[in-house]
């Protein structure tokens, strides 16, 4: 248990996740739009047949008592996995998450819980254009109460979504559309992913990215580059940006010195400020070279790719910036 | 008023009592406001007891309730302890939720009463979703949520009521329709009939009736509360009141004429069923020692409140969440 | 179908041959994204025409329409240019909205089209505001905005058709009723009797037909506009139709029959309306040439979108706001 | 003209704005709940008798209508100031203006213009709790196509809801509760500020404190008790968060080699975060002291005095920041 390993897409591991918590806690359902045909990507593909359709429950196109009726029904002794198709859909229901879900507990004293799932589909994906697209993980990171995990690999999209599942308080859970497809290995067993604890996906002494999401992905491939030029940087991914796991990332810097945090949403006032400015207070008299921050430019996600490609943070981007940091004292 | 002839006499005795109690909280606590004791906003129910007593008078304890911004009355009326309240009115230790709320935030999850609400219309979500857990619990239970006449113009009500209908949950709506919307009329903000008619298009059976009317309410609430437990789906009550205080206790209200505000303060929906037990037979002495009591309860809780003490300051970083607390990331 | 006698030929003719415009240009759209050139989802409305073309043919040119993110036909017949909602689906320069858009987001202010809408249901909101605008501005012109039946239950559809009517704005309201929210079906999520009980409720005189039928539909919405434009506040059809492509052009719609698909491809509302332009004396060959010219018209706007050039980069930077030049503030 | 001063409230001083361009602009009109009674706070007095019911709209408690109604008469040639009431309830209403109020132009490939302000009354005032009191200022100014704005003065209540009347694009306009009844000077004539100008309150060179909306008279009180000390803080009221004026902050910690930021907002994700992360990846090598960011706690607010003061950022925890990060190389 748990040394077999599985092949799964990242959407694949987050439908095995629910399934074994609705087998689990007969409390645990799941709410949205087309569920019962299976989600709009497929995430819930079978999911109806095995479970009925009171606990994968298709509703109307209400977002906001979508979200409302989910905290009614986290109130009241369930766990509802609420599906928002795209996270754009989930500004419909704002209130319900920010001013209702996220204070309950604290504005009642402490009488209840809200334990529930709100899953947002983010990011660029196929010229989705500019309300299919966004990324607001930095919103949820600023509203106390809210819990904020963001996977980036199958591994982590059936671990988290698991532990989200299991969370007294709500879970802001936002998987990226592009990474759907992406295959990775699995543990047989239960896998469990503490929230709020970061994988150090890549060792390395030069440099410290920080990231998450499928800018994960980004951040690995521009090190590999790197490391053919002699630089070696380590690669954090965050996977939950509250509670996010600022130990690790101090203890990395301690050692490389260096900070670049880069992010698929928009630079400004993204999470990235979080983390570099966090860095910077900490770490100042550690660091060789100011932090960086790499984000997408103030603009609304176009439709024609080229202009969409503008926003992208790419690989050679990341490299870029971490080559003009190691420039002043380049590493080994 | 319909006949009394068949009163039960001693259920009516105890509803006029609990309009009294409902009374003589909110005037305690607007007096309290005006000594600065009272911190927040309140928004007083005068006029609206009725309501409150005739609905919660048919819910059993674990039957859920979901109120509003002028929430005391369903408050009490659902078996809050009313020292509790005002200690949380006050912001004080030992209030319904440790003085963290306030007026607009009251729950008492022990009676099934699962929030006032600062958003107009949040609660009707909320109130649906309640009722869906319950009927996936396999609960007998049933939720009652109530309104007013304003919230009806927000999505969320649409929302809510479709939700409910298209599920078959067990919810009771109360639109508690006191004729204002903040400061403005009600109905020169909303198209068509009104709340019932919007709720029977969205396929839920509505009545509309004299929410002054305690016996009529009482056996309407009954009524349409068993539809909703006999696994019928939800019902509707559009209850017409009046709010005889103003929108807050600050409120001068001086968007309405004196006359308006005395004719419906002579049909006081406390008077109005004092007036039908007596004519029933009881003794109005008994009538009087109940409001007496009532205001005496309220005396004693304001004193007790006044004397509590602020709840402790580090509680103010409790009950946030269970992951990454709060104390380690001040700055 | 109702009777041929007094068809008006000329314009029948005329909304025959819109309708094929619009089937052409989607069905050229939805060859076009099986090649990997139309790059982001598109919603067809195939089988759904008479609606776009019998309401359209009613709005003047400074009338205004909002749409949703099924709108290519509302925006045809609106009067945009096929080839530039052409190159706009492919992302091209010269697109509609120079390729930033795309179909979920074309609009032409040029000539009135507000814009379709990404989000279910946000266009009504919108629609009201560009009316109560028009009102304000003492213009005579009216505000069309069709959403679907999905959108029905979403709140900003009460919020909007009761502000119209509270504001008595100048709007005609039509949900186009496929019958399928995505891939659910409407009536399975929908409480009530529907879209025309709900909009009554609101004050808003309602009609349902057979949206299908463009000559019925035709004179209720030249009836209904007239209403609207005479002041007497907004009004609301109700069309049923049929979508008979998937939700989107990748979408095999497995959730129906083949035979219900096939009874609605029967019922096609172009072959209606060719029926009784025959039956009233209109050669075939007139009616085929109407279809061969709007298939040459879209290959053609094609074979342009195909050739056009992508927006030049730096475009990605223009029109974000006056404020704060985004290329300064680029990490 | 412009020398002759007189004396008005915050609240006054909103009000006047409103009327001058009323009077300036036949598009101009206003609309929300109770605007008719004067607004829930009085900025609306006397204004329906004035411009008539048209222009002073009393709309129904439909927040996501009288936002979406207002981009839609934005883009219909009219300039409507949508009063929200408390910030909020502007939660109500997300979609409209982040997904179409902030898009639209962009989208419609620069076909349209959303000239709109969305008043956003924020902050904490007399134990309105958790679900009237918050600031959220952060969120907007991440989002590309909103224009954020928070006056802290009456002479900014007026120059500042000018400008953001006069704005083609949508501005989110933030006045403080707490200071509706702040007097201050005005000048008599017309009087307009520049939207993403900072305003120096006060010069100092020791530590620059930048600030926004009710804060700013917080540093204030603070840089005075330092001053007392020997200690010159500059002080830098933002005025507006987007666009923001990095420019002065930057010559600013230029000289005085020392920043604190203090807002009134949750620290984390704050826009605090973007202010610092961009004074330490511009200026890390002149910083005589790591950056300091000042924020709320991640907690929700609560009713109770003492609770709700827990996470009020005070002038004795300013100037306690900066007296510790002058130690090390004493001013003066
Ligand atoms: C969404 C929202 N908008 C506005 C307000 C401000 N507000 C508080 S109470 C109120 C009036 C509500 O009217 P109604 O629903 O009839 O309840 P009543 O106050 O009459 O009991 C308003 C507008 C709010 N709390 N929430
Ligand atoms: C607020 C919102 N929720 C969900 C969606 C996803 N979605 C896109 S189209 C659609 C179905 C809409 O149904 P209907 O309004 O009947 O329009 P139709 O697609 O049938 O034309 C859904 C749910 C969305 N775009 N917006
Ligand atoms: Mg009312
Ligand atoms: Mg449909």
């Amino acid at each position: 248990m748990g040394l077999l390993m599985a092949r799964m897409t990242y959407l694949e591991a987050g439908r095995r996740a629910l399934i074994e918590e609705m087998r689990r806690d007969a409390a645990v359902w799941a709410l949205g739009e087309d569920l019962g045909r299976g989600g709009v990507f497929g995430q819930y593909r079978g999911l109806q047949e095995m479970f009925g359709a009171a606990r994968i429950a298709d509703t109307p196109i209400s977002e906001a008592c979508i979200l409302g009726a989910a905290v009614g029904a986290a109130m009241t002794g369930t766990r509802p996995v609420v599906e928002m198709r795209f996270s754009d859909f989930a500004l419909c229901a704002v209130d319900e998450l920010v001013n209702q879900a996220a204070k309950a507990r604290y504005m009642f004293g402490g009488q209840t819980r809200v334990p529930l799932v709100v899953r947002e589909p983010v990011g660029m994906w196929r010229s989705s254009a500019a309300q299919h697209s966004q990324s607001l993980e930095a919103w949820y990171a600023h509203v106390p109460g809210l819990v904020v995990v963001c996977p980036a690999t199958p591994a982590d999209a059936l671990g988290l979504m698991k532990s989200a599942i299991r969370s007294d308080d709500p879970v802001v859970f936002m998987e990226h559309k592009n990474l759907w497809a992406l295959e990775g290995e699995l543990p047989e067993g239960e896998h469990l992913v503490e929230i709020g604890r970061a994988e150090t996906v890549r060792a390395g002494r030069d440099v410290t990215l920080v990231t998450w999401s499928a800018m994960r992905h980004t951040c690995l491939a521009s090190a590999e580059a790197l490391a053919g030029e002699g630089i070696e940087a380590e690669v954090i991914d965050l996977r939950a940006l509250w509670p996010w796991d600022r130990d690790a990332v101090l203890a990395s810097v301690e050692r490389t010195r260096r900070l670049v945090v880069a992010h698929e949403a928009v630079a400004v006032a993204g999470f990235g400020a979080e983390v570099a400015a966090t860095v910077a207070e900490a770490l100042h008299h550690r660091l060789k070279a100011p932090v960086r921050r790499l984000g997408a430019p103030r603009i609304p996600i176009a439709y024609a790719p080229p202009l969409e490609d503008e926003v992208r943070v790419r690989a050679e981007q990341i490299a870029t910036t971490v080559r003009a940091m190691c420039m002043p004292a380049p590493a080994g | 008023m319909k006949t009394t002839a068949n009163l039960d006499l001693p259920r009516m005795q105890a509803l006029h009592a609990m309009m009294w109690r409902i009374r003589a909280f909110e005037e305690a606590a607007i007096a309290a406001q005006r000594q600065g004791l009272v911190l927040g906003a309140i928004h007083p129910s005068i006029g609206q007891e009725a309501v409150a007593a005739g609905i919660c008078a048919n819910l059993a304890t674990d039957d859920l309730l979901l109120s509003t911004h002028r929430g005391h009355g369903h408050t009490l009326a659902k078996g809050a302890d009313a020292r509790a309240m005002m200690r949380e009115l006050f912001g004080r230790a030992g209030g319904t939720c440790g003085g963290k709320g306030g007026s607009m935030h009251i729950a008492d999850f022990g009676v099934g009463m699962l929030g006032a609400n600062g958003v107009v219309g949040a609660n009707i979500p909320i109130a649906v979703g309640a009722a869906q857990a319950l009927k996936l619990r396999g609960s007998g239970a049933i939720v009652a949520c109530i309104f007013g006449d304003g919230a009806i113009n927000r999505g969320p009500f649409l929302e809510g009521l479709n939700w409910a209908r298209v599920f078959d949950l067990p919810v009771l709506f109360v639109c508690e329709d006191n004729g204002f919307s903040a400061t403005t009329r009600t109905r020169d903000l909303t198209g068509g009939p009104g709340a019932a008619a919007r709720a029977e298009s969205l396929g839920i059976p509505a009545r509309s009736l004299d929410g002054n009317d305690l016996i009529a309410l009482d056996t309407a609430a009954r009524d349409a509360i068993a539809g909703v437990r006999s696994g019928g789906g939800p019902r509707f009550l559009h209850c017409r009141t009046y709010r005889i205080s103003g929108h807050t206790a600050v409120d001068p209200a001086t968007y309405r004429t004196e006359e308006e505000v005395e004719d419906w303060r002579r049909g006081c929906p406390i008077d109005r069923l004092a007036g039908a037990l007596e004519l029933a037979g009881v003794e109005p002495a008994a009538l009087e020692a109940a409001r007496r009591e009532a205001e005496a309860e309220m005396a004693a809780a304001l004193d007790e409140a006044r004397a509590a003490d602020w709840p402790a300051t580090a509680l103010a970083f409790a009950d946030v969440q269970d992951a990454g607390d709060p104390r380690e990331w001040a700055f």
